[in-house]
């Protein structure tokens, strides 16, 4: 016993036992680096190539910008979520089509119609309730059976997609609303409809993940499972409630778009799904889960939809377009790596 | 104390899985106030029966009493609502989180709306680690604390809940006496407070030194229950074993030949500074030191997982560069490494091809692997090294914690490098096979290998080494014969204090 | 045979679908589906061991839109002796610069496959400038065995599917190289440490599915000899789901070539069947979706024994 | 005057040689004329990526803005936005829906509807040629579902079939997704399944070459009539071997020209119609050599 007390006393090495933390900041503002670049690439490059009259960076044109990004933009917020989880949802596409289609197809049912601009209300209802339904029975799928999300949800995007088939057939489904469509291109304090609905899902989902229960176990689930199952966090009905969430903000996504535009087709929101992840890892979460930030998101979907719009700006063809994301996609993949380095100490595995 | 009743009591306890039978009717009974050591060999079934307690596992027969009812645990949740606290062999953080959030996993304090509430988290949380004496606060991430202080945040969570019963499954296997020695004192004070611990170590110093009673384990079926102060090592080896071992085997010392490797000068960073050493043909070299103190990460970087910021590094006298483990096997370097999980095994391999792994090209005829040849050296280091497995065909992530180590220790020394270099290799492992690898290691220098010992057990390192190195904060200390080694002097080089200071 | 849940569950579908319309066993339709299977199936076999090693390619499609423009193209101007050589040459260059980033610069493969989806395309719409690229004198050459050919009565792109099949189901079991997929796949970290090159095993997975890519290009365009660049767009997802299909985990670490072509000869006989019933084509769709799962889950559930709820 | 700026956003330009073709002679034909700027976006099929263009295209400031809609009825919000900014919107290829008319200055492009109906009476014709108009059997593979171009040709077809022949069964129709490979695995499956197939109905001639590949391939390429649509030149090249009996003519550069010269007539104050049809005729193995092959 003797002997153990001097070993207590021993001075602990003075090296703490603490390793540097790595910069937050540096690491989640690396988003909002690149898009600051866009920005100034695309305002140079306009005043040589572009046909247009007015500045890329016209405050309207950046106001629209924001109101653009809200169809990705809600389903990427959720997407967030689900994949600091450490699962992946690839039925939002579909999930988006079909909210849509019930959204604008109740409003023709007769008692809808005979509820006057009433029916508005009750139909974003049903098409919440549509989209929260579908990612009811994904992640009832993902606790119940064991199988993976990325495999459930690539199913569930052919079924969800055969369903919105079967709703309409082959035919769009549409319904003209004006005063809907008055609402949705509203402006507010200078911000259109959608672009408040983006950033009041970015403030909520932000405080839902950083500030409550819930949030914090979404990061332990997806950074450790086995842990999380081991302290007695219910991962099951976790996911569910996820997989709701995701479900209800596609379904949000498709109401504040659809209120705008009145029609569907049935293939609405193909690839929505790719994009939406896109923008999350831009953003820097990690694909395997548990790591990830509501607002660099944010800033994985501006850089998009900024490249996209600087590119039609610049007058890129078709071929050059689908050149250029894709290998700009690389490429920020590559500078956030080279941010994260650790440094030349790093072990090398 | 002694005679009170049971606060958990467990009766003809059965669970298999396909092809094992790990548990095989087995009865445990533990009293408030009582620290209850369960031994066993390595795979006898230990942490099955503590998963069976804390509601990971359902068994296939038997009963759990709490106070005497019987009770059904069908998950964690469950077993924490009825105090039962799960400190578990494995690691379990969420690395990304804070210290605060993994001590309160699953059971964050809470405001209206779900909220954390996390003024209150921290507080809590900074007063259980007051207690525990540790370095770091309630804010830290996870992920960037060491080993060792990790499992410090796994122990904390025995303190969060005022439990009935805690179990503590290996929890000193990545610990130094420092935090051993806040350990046991966590210990006393739940002792204190009649909480029954269950503690699972293959550390007889330990068991010795903090139990009341000891339970046995054997191939899964109980053995019978020893009061500690009235039993021996030997008695309870018997009872583990089957047999008594002969620890009074010292290690031959023998002519030692050429060096095989020699390190000048290597740096790396703020890791390690300006560090030399040689090993000869035929020697142990033994590193000792606190944790943190670099003999990892040099390691690493003779295996080429590292690149050094200066020094050099000869192989046979031959200045050589190593890029990578693939350099490294080809110099003759071999490396059983400190983390068996995340470095030593895939888990999702069976035993055979994660033991041939680094070899696999050498030992294919033709284009095609040679199946033959893989299993007979399997099926030898089977033998040596005592693995229970029902076959070759097991995957290595249903093995017990200590044979999975045994896997990868068999790995390196069918690889027969020239220098090999171990780390933490008894981690986990059973006193039987503890033994039977310290001879292991000696046989491979008789017989004209250059082994590098890296322990944070110093009887281990004074046991097998013919030279110790004590590190102390990434620089190397002094280097000892084993002749001249004293225990006091190795821990006052490993504390960075000067000789000259203490003496 | 429990661990086989994903062979009843095809035997069952077969048998479904058998006595819903006899003609679908019919030795013709058989030998049909299965042809028509063997595109999508070569390219399966090549992503097959880029998801055992760990990593994930959508790039899949889009490249084999690439293959088969490029070679369709260069068969006029080069002639097909010279067009085939050179195009896998330039699918191998893509599958290269694949495998550079996500082997030695580890940069993450579902991101970097799906830039290159988008990118190939560009790159595929600069050569054709966005035409449809056609053999000129299709009754003169003999580049259409590869697709339309006949070996003995059996169509040649099943011959050719049938032998790769064999060929990379005998490397991924029995050669070092599989061996490291599957270590790669399954510990990146501990398979570095036991000297596998990680990086190189990685690229060569990608180097093997580009070169099944380049395979699957050269059987479309020798069946069709002309092409849209679109031809493949889409083809990722399905050559994915009939790897998962097939047991592969996405994890990485496990998976069989055998069990792969049970998963393409699913989704080809679901889509024959369903058509056989004449079932509007998104019926199709979402029993497709019920079929994966089912398929996955029983397959999974036959290896923990266990049905229901392993998530707590 | 000086230059007027022309914005264009097309539905979907990587997605098959029409669209690609249409592309080009739309800025070639810009670039030959003096007075015209354009700008050229693409909207890769997804509405909300058309709906940000148009507003991309009226926040810039163009003078007039083409449109060729991915769905006929979203589109109309976006284009009354263009007609209050007052930029005059021209809508191109396919149309868009009854309400948004108001806000459209023209229309311009082929009638889909009666490709459709010729389409069914090239077939109807046909089979009265060979005899077989009372008892022949055909089989429909249309375009991508969802798409309005494939609806209106399919609903075309399907209405005028009936009155030219009424005694001709159409035993099913399956999309083949404007893709060749996947109406060639289609036509796989209905050769299977049906003994007799006297015709074939393609949305357009890629589709309809897939399942000539697929009949000849089961060597019943002999007893079925091809019909397809936008005659495409590996459907020329079909028809000229004789296997691929007819189609509907329809030049991608001709509906860009039209287009282009609406839009321009528009800004100069010309009276233009508002339907503004180019003409789209049948082609047969018969009337082929009046046509010049098509150039994609
Ligand atoms: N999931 C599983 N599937 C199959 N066998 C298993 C599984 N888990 C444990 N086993 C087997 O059960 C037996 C008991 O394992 P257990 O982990 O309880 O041993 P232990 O006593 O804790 O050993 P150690 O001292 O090495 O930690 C071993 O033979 C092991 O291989
Ligand atoms: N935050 C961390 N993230 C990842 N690995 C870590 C972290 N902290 C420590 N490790 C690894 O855990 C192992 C043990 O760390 P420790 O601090 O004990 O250093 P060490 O140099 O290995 O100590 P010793 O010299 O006693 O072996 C090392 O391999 C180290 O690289
Ligand atoms: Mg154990
Ligand atoms: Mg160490």
């Amino acid at each position: 016993m003797a002997q153990t007390t001097t070993f207590t006393a021993a001075a602990p090495p003075d090296d703490a036992p603490v390793r540097k933390p790595r910069s937050q900041l540096v690491v989640q503002g690396a988003i909002w680096g690149f898009v600051v670049l866009e920005l100034i690439f695309f305002s140079v490059a306009g005043r040589f190539l572009s046909n247009s009259d007015t500045a890329f960076l016209d405050l309207d044109n950046m106001l629209l910008l924001l109101k653009q990004s809200a169809p990705i933009g809600i389903i990427a917020l959720g997407m967030t979520i689900v994949m600091i989880n450490g699962n992946i949802d690839l039925s939002v596409g579909a999930t988006f089509a079909l909210s849509a289609i019930v959204l604008l197809d109740s409003m023709t049912w007769p008692f809808m119609q005979a509820l006057g601009d009433w029916a508005i209300p009750l139909a974003w209802i049903f098409a919440l309730a549509t989209g929260t339904a579908l990612g009811f029975v994904n992640g009832l799928v993902v606790w119940k059976t064991g199988v993976d999300a990325f495999i459930v949800t690539l199913g569930s995007m052919l079924g969800y997609r055969g369903l919105v088939f079967m709703y309409n057939g082959e035919q769009p489904t549409s319904h003209l609303n004006w005063t809907l469509v008055d609402f949705a291109e509203a402006q507010f304090l200078g911000l259109h409809t959608a672009t408040w609905f983006l950033l009041g899902t970015a403030l909520v989902l932000w405080l839902v993940m950083t500030r409550t229960v819930h949030g914090r176990n979404a990061y332990a689930i997806g950074n450790n499972r086995e842990a999380a199952v081991n302290a007695g966090i219910r991962v099951g009905p976790h996911f569910l409630l996820n997989f709701m969430l995701i479900g209800f903000l596609a379904a949000l996504s498709a109401v504040v778009f659809y209120s705008e535009s009145g029609s569907v087709n049935p293939n609405d929101g193909m690839l929505y799904e790719l994009w939406a992840i896109t923008a999350v890892v831009l953003g820097g979460t990690k694909l395997a889960g548990g790591y990830g930030s509501i607002i660099s998101t944010l800033g994985g979907v501006v850089a998009i939809q900024l490249l996209r719009k600087g590119l039609g700006y610049i007058g890129a063809d078709t071929e050059t377009v689908n050149l250029v994301i894709g290998l700009i996609l690389i490429a920020v993949l590559f500078l956030d790596r080279q941010l994260n380095r650790k440094g030349s100490e790093e072990l090398k595995t | 104390m002694t005679d009170a009743t049971p606060v958990l009591r467990l009766e003809g306890i059965v669970k298999t899985f396909p092809g094992v039978r790990a548990l095989d009717g087995v009865d445990l009974e533990l009293r408030p106030g009582e620290v209850h050591a369960l031994m066993g060999e390595n795979g006898a079934g230990k942490s099955t029966l503590m998963k069976v307690l804390g509601g990971i596992l359902q068994p296939n027969e038997g009963r759990i009493l709490i106070d005497e009812a019987p009770v059904v645990m069908t998950s964690p949740l469950e077993a924490k609502g009825k105090g039962v606290v799960f400190i578990h062999q494995e690691l379990s953080l969420a690395d990304e989180l804070s210290v605060a959030e993994n001590i309160f996993l699953g059971e964050l304090p809470r405001k209206r709306f779900g909220r954390v509430d996390w003024t209150r988290l921290y507080a809590t949380t900074d007063a259980i680690l007051k207690t525990l004496n540790v370095r770091f606060d309630a804010r830290t991430r996870v992920g960037d604390l060491s080993i060792a202080n990790q499992q410090m945040v796994e122990i904390a969570r025995a303190l969060t809940v005022s439990p009935r019963a805690v179990i503590f499954d290996e929890p000193t296997a990545s610990l130094t006496d420092a935090e051993k020695v806040v350990l046991f004192d966590v210990i006393e004070d739940l002792k204190a407070k009649g909480v029954g611990i269950i503690y699972i170590s293959h550390r007889m110093e330990e068991i010795f030194r903090i139990t009341d009673r000891i339970s046995v384990l054997r191939d899964g079926q109980y053995r019978g229950t020893l009061r500690t102060a009235e039993t021996t090592e030997d008695e309870v080896t018997q009872l583990m074993i089957g047999r008594s071992l002969d620890l009074s085997r010292s290690p031959v010392r023998h002519a030692l030949g050429k060096v095989a490797l020699e390190v000048r000068g290597l740096s790396c960073g703020h890791l390690y500074r300006d560090v030399s050493f040689s090993v000869r043909e035929g020697e142990v070299l033994g590193f000792y030191g606190l944790v943190g103190a670099g003999r990892t990460e040099i390691a690493e970087t003779l295996f080429g997982l590292r690149t050094p910021s200066a020094g050099s590094i000869r192989v046979n006298g031959d200045e050589v560069r190593i890029g990578s483990p693939v350099d490294a096997i080809r110099h003759g370097i071999g490396l059983v490494p400190e983390d068996r999980k995340g470095q030593g095994l895939v888990l999702g391999m069976n035993c055979r091809d994660n033991m041939t792994l680094p070899q696999v090209d050498d030992l294919s005829t033709g284009p095609f692997v040679s199946d033959g040849a893989e299993v007979a050296i399997f099926d030898q280091y089977r033998d040596r090294l005592d693995i229970r497995t029902p076959g070759w065909r097991q995957i290595v992530g249903n093995l017990s914690g200590g044979n999975q180590q045994k896997i990868v220790i068999g790995k390196w020394l069918s690889m027969r490098p020239q220098v090999l270099i171990v780390d933490e290799p008894t981690r986990g492992i059973d006193v039987g096979s503890k033994s039977e690898i310290h001879n292991l290691i000696r046989d491979l220098a008789a017989q004209g290998y250059a082994v590098i010992v890296i322990s944070s057990e110093m009887p281990e390192v004074l046991h097998v080494s013919d030279r110790i190195a004590a590190m102390y904060s990434g620089r190397i200390m002094r280097t000892f014969a084993a002749e001249e080694v004293t225990e006091d002097s190795l821990i006052q080089a490993i504390s960075g204090l000067e000789p000259e200071k203490v003496a | 045979m429990a661990r086989q849940g994903i062979l009843v569950a095809f035997a069952v579908f077969m048998v479904v679908f058998a006595l819903a319309n006899p003609r679908f066993i019919d030795i013709g339709n058989v030998a049909g589906v299965i042809r028509s299977s063997a595109i999508l199936g070569v390219m399966a076999l090549g992503v097959t061991f880029v998801v055992i090693g760990g990593n994930l390619d959508l790039s899949v499609g889009s490249m084999m839109s690439f293959s088969t423009i490029v070679v369709l193209d260069l068969h006029d101007t080069l002639g097909p002796a010279l067009a085939i050589p050179a195009m896998f040459a330039l699918t191998l260059c893509l599958g290269a610069f694949i495998g550079i980033l996500v082997g030695y610069l580890k940069l993450n493969s579902l991101i970097v496959t799906l830039g290159m989806l988008s990118a190939i395309h560009g790159l595929t719409l600069m050569w054709s400038g966005g035409k449809n690229m056609d053999i000129a004198d299709k009754a003169g050459t003999w580049f259409g065995i590869f697709g339309r050919g006949d070996v003995l009565g059996i169509p040649v792109p099943i011959l050719i599917f049938a032998l790769l099949a064999v060929v990379l189901s005998v490397v991924l079991s029995r050669t070092p190289f599989g061996r490291k997929v599957y270590a790669v796949g399954g510990n990146g970290t501990a398979a570095t440490f036991s000297g596998v090159p990680r990086a190189r095993v990685v690229f060569l997975t990608y180097i093997l599915s580009a070169f099944c890519v380049a395979i699957a290009g050269l059987m479309q365009a020798s069946r069709s000899l002309g092409s849209q660049n679109t031809v493949g767009q889409g083809m990722e997802l399905e050559v994915l789901a009939a790897v998962i299909l097939g047991g592969a985990s996405l994890l990485g670490g496990a998976g069989t070539i055998f069990k792969t072509v049970i998963g393409v000869l699913i989704l080809g006989f679901i889509q024959n069947g369903l058509l056989l019933m004449g079932l509007e084509f998104y019926v199709q769709y979402v029993v497709t979706w019920v079929i994966i799962i089912l398929a996955v889950w029983l397959d999974i559930a036959a290896k923990r024994s266990r049905l229901w709820s392993p998530i707590a | 005057q000086d230059t007027m700026t022309i914005g264009i956003t097309q539905n979907n330009v990587g997605v098959d040689s029409y669209q690609t073709t249409y592309e080009s002679a739309f800025i070639d034909a810009a670039a030959a004329n003096d007075a015209v700027e354009t700008v050229v976006l693409d909207a890769g099929g997804d509405v909300a990526r058309q709906i940000a263009q148009v507003e991309d295209l009226i926040q810039q400031q163009v003078d007039a803005i083409i449109i060729w809609p991915t769905n006929g009825e979203a589109v109309i919000p976006a284009v009354r936005k263009a007609s209050q900014a007052g930029i005059p919107v021209i809508v191109t290829n396919s149309n868009i829906a009854e309400q948004g008319f108001d806000f459209v200055a023209s229309f311009s492009g082929p009638d889909n509807i009666t490709q459709g109906a010729r389409a069914a009476e090239i077939m109807c014709d046909r089979f009265k040629a060979l005899g077989i108009e009372t008892e022949a059997e055909i089989v429909q593979i249309s375009g991508q579902p969802g798409y309005t171009t494939a609806i209106e040709r399919a609903k075309g077809f399907e209405d005028r079939l009936p009155e030219v022949c009424p005694e001709v069964t159409l035993l099913e129709t399956q999309p083949g997704d404007w893709n060749r490979e996947k109406s060639q695995q289609v036509m796989e499956a209905f050769l299977v399944k049906y003994d007799s197939i006297d015709g074939v109905y393609a949305g357009d001639d890629n589709m309809g070459v897939g399942a000539l590949n697929a009949a000849k391939a089961a060597g019943r390429a002999g007893d079925i009539t091809f019909v397809g649509a936008t005659n495409f030149a590996v459907g020329y090249e079909a028809m000229e071997a004789g296997d691929y009996w007819g189609s509907i003519y329809q030049s991608p550069v001709d509906d860009a020209e039209a287009a282009l010269q609406t839009a321009i007539d528009v800004l100069n104050g010309e009276d233009v119609p508002f339907l503004n049809y180019f003409d789209t005729p049948k082609i047969t193995q018969d009337n082929m050599g009046e046509f010049t092959k098509p150039v994609f």
